[in-house]
């Protein structure tokens, strides 16, 4: 019977041991809590994002949602748990197609899906499907040129896939590529640039995401493509060695199909949320201001919505949620184009608020 | 009894067991006879479930082994040689019911032995001596002793001869295997003689006195030409 | 009720060089520890005379070659430990191996009894190991405010630091899952001796034949997963580990049972 | 009481012998106590269960009586004690007999050796009348 002390010994350890380790490890999330005053059908699956940014805060980041507040990377159960609520039962097959190319990028247009990516070293894919279910493939072979350079992104044109994309990765040299599903044959041509060059194509997303199901639908015809535009600029290093170096460029930029080149809309604040959905170039500047404009005649409008000054913000399912941080936590404002739709808030307990940034996701 | 049926053992190449069975009586002495290196020990450890026979059967009172009533005392140490005495009797009386303080002390007592030795300070004899009182005071019905007396010390060897003549063997099933048979020559009641992996013979050890006049000395130079 | 018998047996065997153990990791950290403070002192006296200021990190002290070998030689022993459970049975001429199979007690309390052991010994180190860590920030901080030596991260922080992410990952089911992966380790190790432990009689290569046999049973779930792996998705994908896990748990508890029960050999 | 035991014939027969020669010398009188069973295994250093088969030989040739679980005893009939004598006298002259054959001894010459060899030993030694 002594030896079994040795047992309540090392237990005792075990015990105290870790015991204090997952007292104290534990951090509770539920300081945090997301208040909706008005209209939470809006909130239905959005979520507040906090993350710390001074260093004393241990940096465990928090999501505060209607159904309450847990962590963003908590135990690996609730991760895959979220994973699972995040995409839902929605049809995987066009996502699962598209797991197994590299590099893969996807828009959705009125036609469905449109997605396209590399397989070896030569060959580019293209996947269509309408209902995310069936799934139309067409392999365009040997185009190493294309598939071994920078992709910019890619939009769709009077029916036809367009990838814009840098030759041998070299920024300068960028081309446009059509794909032709008929012959599988891909004809390219070079965009002649003015100093101003597309760093990506707006509105796609990278990758199999299947997170936001719901994605904005873009027009697939629209002669003017919103782009983020970009200079190179060169740069004398401390050492004296001069290399270039591209600079992404606020302001609005779009690429005209027809004329083959990049077009500025001579607006000077920076945006500070972007929108793409059928043929309308959406987007929050500076000033609070929301200009629209239309992809197909270039016209634009605009209209204030934030009088007060603006934090941050970003378009979810054609609505803006505009974040401002106030003294125990931040504000959400969500505008349905100019009229307000909701408002919500985000409160923690003694926290001191102004050390945490918020995105809604 | 102890029935071992149609058992045999396969080490790497060599068919060590061809095909052995015998039966040892409770409240016999039987003694497994076999030249060095024959397989006596495989049988003792095949018999204790230690080591698998490929094929065939070991039955005790017509059951599988019941490790409650049968002890084993092979030639070697079976506790970590750090232990002393005491704590292996703390280990047996742990782990075996059927363990008896009282039938220890008296052996550790006859045998002189000082529990608070070391396994490692001791002499193989007494070792032997101590593997001896640990089986037992297991107080088995059968007890298995894989050549208990080999290597050992002549007042040892004495001390343990002396042991089976005792009322603590009474009624027990003793197997011994030895390859000495001088030492328990009037103790043996039976005698099982192995050669090339088979049972060569299985006799009364006082029948073949009686009838053939051949101690069992003679038959083992009969059936190995010594 | 033999149970834990068997495992104050085997804890009782192990006492001394378990506390010889802990006592070096403890010596090594806190010695580290001294050095540590002693050298940025010195430093900080450099400092103060061109007047500038120290900043010093726990994070640099716990990310140095002696703490993570600290850490490393505990791995290393508890590994090794792992399997010397069983082989110190089988030595010199499989000794005691004998009489714990001749233990009136179904043998598979023999691998219960020496698996909780190991089990009880890793999480020993890792609570000693959180006390060590506790301990040694208080040292830290208090030395440094003493000479006035900026600080700059949390105790928190060593959450993010990989190694200890791994020991004290901040969720606890997160811990629990990792005890389990460790736990499964420690069940690879013991089926690989208890099936070269059978074997070692009837071949000479029954140290390949052990490895052979675990591996093929882990390449079975690990190949599955390969192949698939590029057409699932993150929960589907976890769906499958949980499962192969499980597979794998079981395969190797079986053969473990199997060979321990009917197979093994003095 | 040590027995020098040949290996060769069967101890339980070895050990009745010995009692035999025991109560035919008197050493064991008529009725006296016999050791136990438990005690004799131990001082002669053989096996209990030969011990036993010599005690029932013993029973069967009348040479002891037992009744239930009290020690055995020397049998109190005389002409058990006698016979055993003579049998032990002729089984000792058989041996003697058979040994002396083979050196073709004339009687006479047998004869006289003997009562020379007998008287002498008679003298120096033997005291019990017979």
């Amino acid at each position: 019977m002594r030896r079994i002390l040795n047992i309540v010994a090392l237990g005792a350890i075990i015990v105290a041991g870790i015991g204090t380790y997952a007292v104290n490890g534990e951090q509770n999330q539920d300081d945090w809590m997301l208040h909706v005053d008005s209209n939470e059908a809006v909130w239905k699956n959005r979520a507040v994002r906090l993350s710390a940014t001074d260093m004393d805060q241990s940096g465990q980041d928090v999501e505060v949602s209607i159904e309450g507040s847990r962590f963003v990377n908590g135990s690996y159960i609730d991760e895959v748990m979220q994973y699972r609520s995040d995409i839902g039962g929605q049809d995987r097959s066009f996502a699962r197609a598209l797991k197994q190319l590299n590099y893969a990028q996807q828009i959705k247009t009125e036609d469905g899906y449109v997605a396209i990516g590399q397989k070896g070293q030569d060959t580019l894919v293209l996947l269509q499907s309408r209902d995310g279910n069936m799934v139309e493939r067409t392999e365009f072979p040997n185009v190493q040129s294309i598939v071994d350079s920078g992709w910019g992104g890619m939009f769709v044109y009077d029916g036809t896939v367009h990838i814009v994309y840098n030759e041998n990765y070299e920024l300068t040299n960028q081309h446009v590529a059509v794909l032709d599903v008929a012959t599988t044959t891909i004809d390219t041509k070079k965009i002649e640039r003015d100093g101003v060059l597309i760093e990506y194509v707006m509105g796609e997303t990278w990758g199999f995401a299947l997170g936001d199901g719901q994605r904005t639908t873009i027009g697939k015809d629209n002669r003017y493509i919103p782009i983020q535009a970009t200079r190179l600029e060169t740069v004398e290093a401390d050492d004296g060695e001069a290399y270039s170096e591209h600079m992404s460029l606020s302001g609005l930029y779009v690429y005209d199909v027809e004329e083959n080149r990049v077009v500025s809309l001579d607006v000077e604040q920076e945006a500070i949320a972007t929108n793409v959905f059928g043929d309308t170039y959406q987007a929050l500047l500076a000033d609070g201001t929301e200009t629209n404009i239309n992809l197909k005649t270039l016209t634009e409008t605009s209209r204030t919505i934030i009088q007060d000054e603006v934090g941050t913000a970003s378009y979810y399912d054609g609505l803006l949620y505009h974040v401002s941080p106030t003294e125990d936590g931040a504000k959400v404002d969500v505008y349905d184009g100019a009229d307000l739709v909701s408002e919500a808030t985000v409160t923690g307990k003694e926290v001191n608020p102004d050390s945490f940034q918020y995105y809604v996701y | 009894m102890i029935e071992v049926l149609g058992v045999k053992k396969r080490y790497r190449k060599k068919q060590v067991i061809e095909d052995v069975s015998f039966t040892a009586q409770k409240g016999e002495i039987t003694c497994l006879i076999g030249l060095n290196g024959t397989g006596k020990s495989t049988i003792l450890k095949g018999i204790m479930g230690l080591t698998p026979f490929d094929q065939g059967t070991v039955l005790v009172d017509g059951k599988p082994i019941d490790l409650n009533r049968v002890a084993f005392v092979p030639d070697h140490s079976t506790f970590p040689i750090h232990f002393t005495i005491e704590q292996c009797e703390a280990f047996m009386r742990d782990f075996y019911p059927t363990f008896d303080p009282k039938l220890f002390a008296r052996l550790v007592d006859e045998f002189k032995l000082f529990p608070e030795d070391k396994l490692n300070e001791l002499s193989k004899g007494t070792l032997a001596k101590v593997n001896l009182a640990l089986g037992i005071a297991q107080d088995p019905d059968y007890l298995l002793l894989d050549e208990p007396f080999s290597g050992i010390d002549v007042f040892s060897k004495e001390q343990i001869v002396e042991l089976f003549s005792s009322d603590l063997m009474e009624d027990r099933g003793v197997l011994i295997t030895t390859h000495e048979i001088e030492d328990i020559e009037y103790l043996v009641d039976k005698a099982v003689m192995l050669n090339r992996g088979r049972i060569a013979r299985e006799f009364d050890v006082e029948d073949v006195r009686f009838i053939h006049g051949k101690s069992i000395v003679d038959v083992m130079r009969e059936e190995y030409g010594a | 009720m033999n149970l834990l018998k068997l495992i104050g047996w085997e804890l009782d065997r192990v006492k001394k060089i378990y506390g010889l153990l802990l006592g070096v990791l403890i010596t090594i950290q806190f010695g580290w520890l001294a050095v540590f403070l002693w050298r940025n002192t010195v430093l900080n006296e450099e400092y103060r005379r061109e007047g500038q200021s120290l900043l010093v990190v726990f994070h640099s002290y716990l990310m140095s070659t002696p703490y993570i070998l600290s850490i490393g030689i505990g791995l290393i022993v508890m590994l090794v430990f792992s399997g010397w459970i069983w082989y110190r049975e089988f030595w010199g001429r499989g000794t005691f191996m004998m009489r714990l199979l001749t233990l009136p007690t179904k043998r598979i309390q023999l691998f219960i009894s020496k698996f909780i052991t190991i089990m009880m010994m890793i999480l020993g180190l890792i609570a000693v190991q959180w006390f060590a860590l506790v301990i040694e920030y208080q040292i830290f901080t208090t030395w440094l405010d003493g000479q006035g030596i900026r600080q700059q991260d949390t105790f928190a922080d060593i959450r993010q630091l990989d190694v200890f992410s791994l020991l004290y990952p901040t969720s606890f089911v997160n811990f629990i899952i990792h005890v389990m992966l460790i736990a499964f380790v420690v069940l690879t190790i013991f089926t690989f001796v208890l099936v070269e432990r059978s074997l070692w009689q009837r071949t000479i290569f029954s140290p390949l034949v052990s490895i052979a046999l675990i591996g093929g049973v882990l390449a079975i779930p690990s190949t599955i997963f390969y192949v698939i792996e590029q057409y699932l998705f993150m929960d589907e994908l976890a769906l499958i580990l949980v499962i192969g896990f499980l597979f794998s748990v079981a395969t190797l508890t079986i053969i473990a049972r199997q060979y321990l029960q009917k197979k093994l050999s003095v | 009481m040590i027995i020098q035991f040949n290996t060769r014939a069967p101890v339980y027969i070895q050990v009745v012998d010995h009692f035999k020669k025991k109560m035919a010398l008197g050493e064991l009188q008529a009725g006296e106590e016999m050791p136990s069973r438990r005690e004799l295994a131990t001082e002669l250093k053989i096996n209990p269960n030969t011990v036993q088969k010599a005690f029932k030989e013993m029973e069967e040739q009348q040479l002891i009586t037992t009744e239930r679980n009290r020690p055995s005893r020397v049998t109190t009939d005389e002409h058990v004690l006698k016979r055993i004598r003579t049998e032990l006298v002729d089984e000792a002259i058989a041996v003697f007999v058979e040994s002396i054959q083979e050196l073709d001894v004339t009687m006479d010459e047998l004869v006289d050796k003997i009562k020379r060899q007998y008287g002498e030993g008679n003298l120096n030694d033997r005291s019990t009348g017979s």
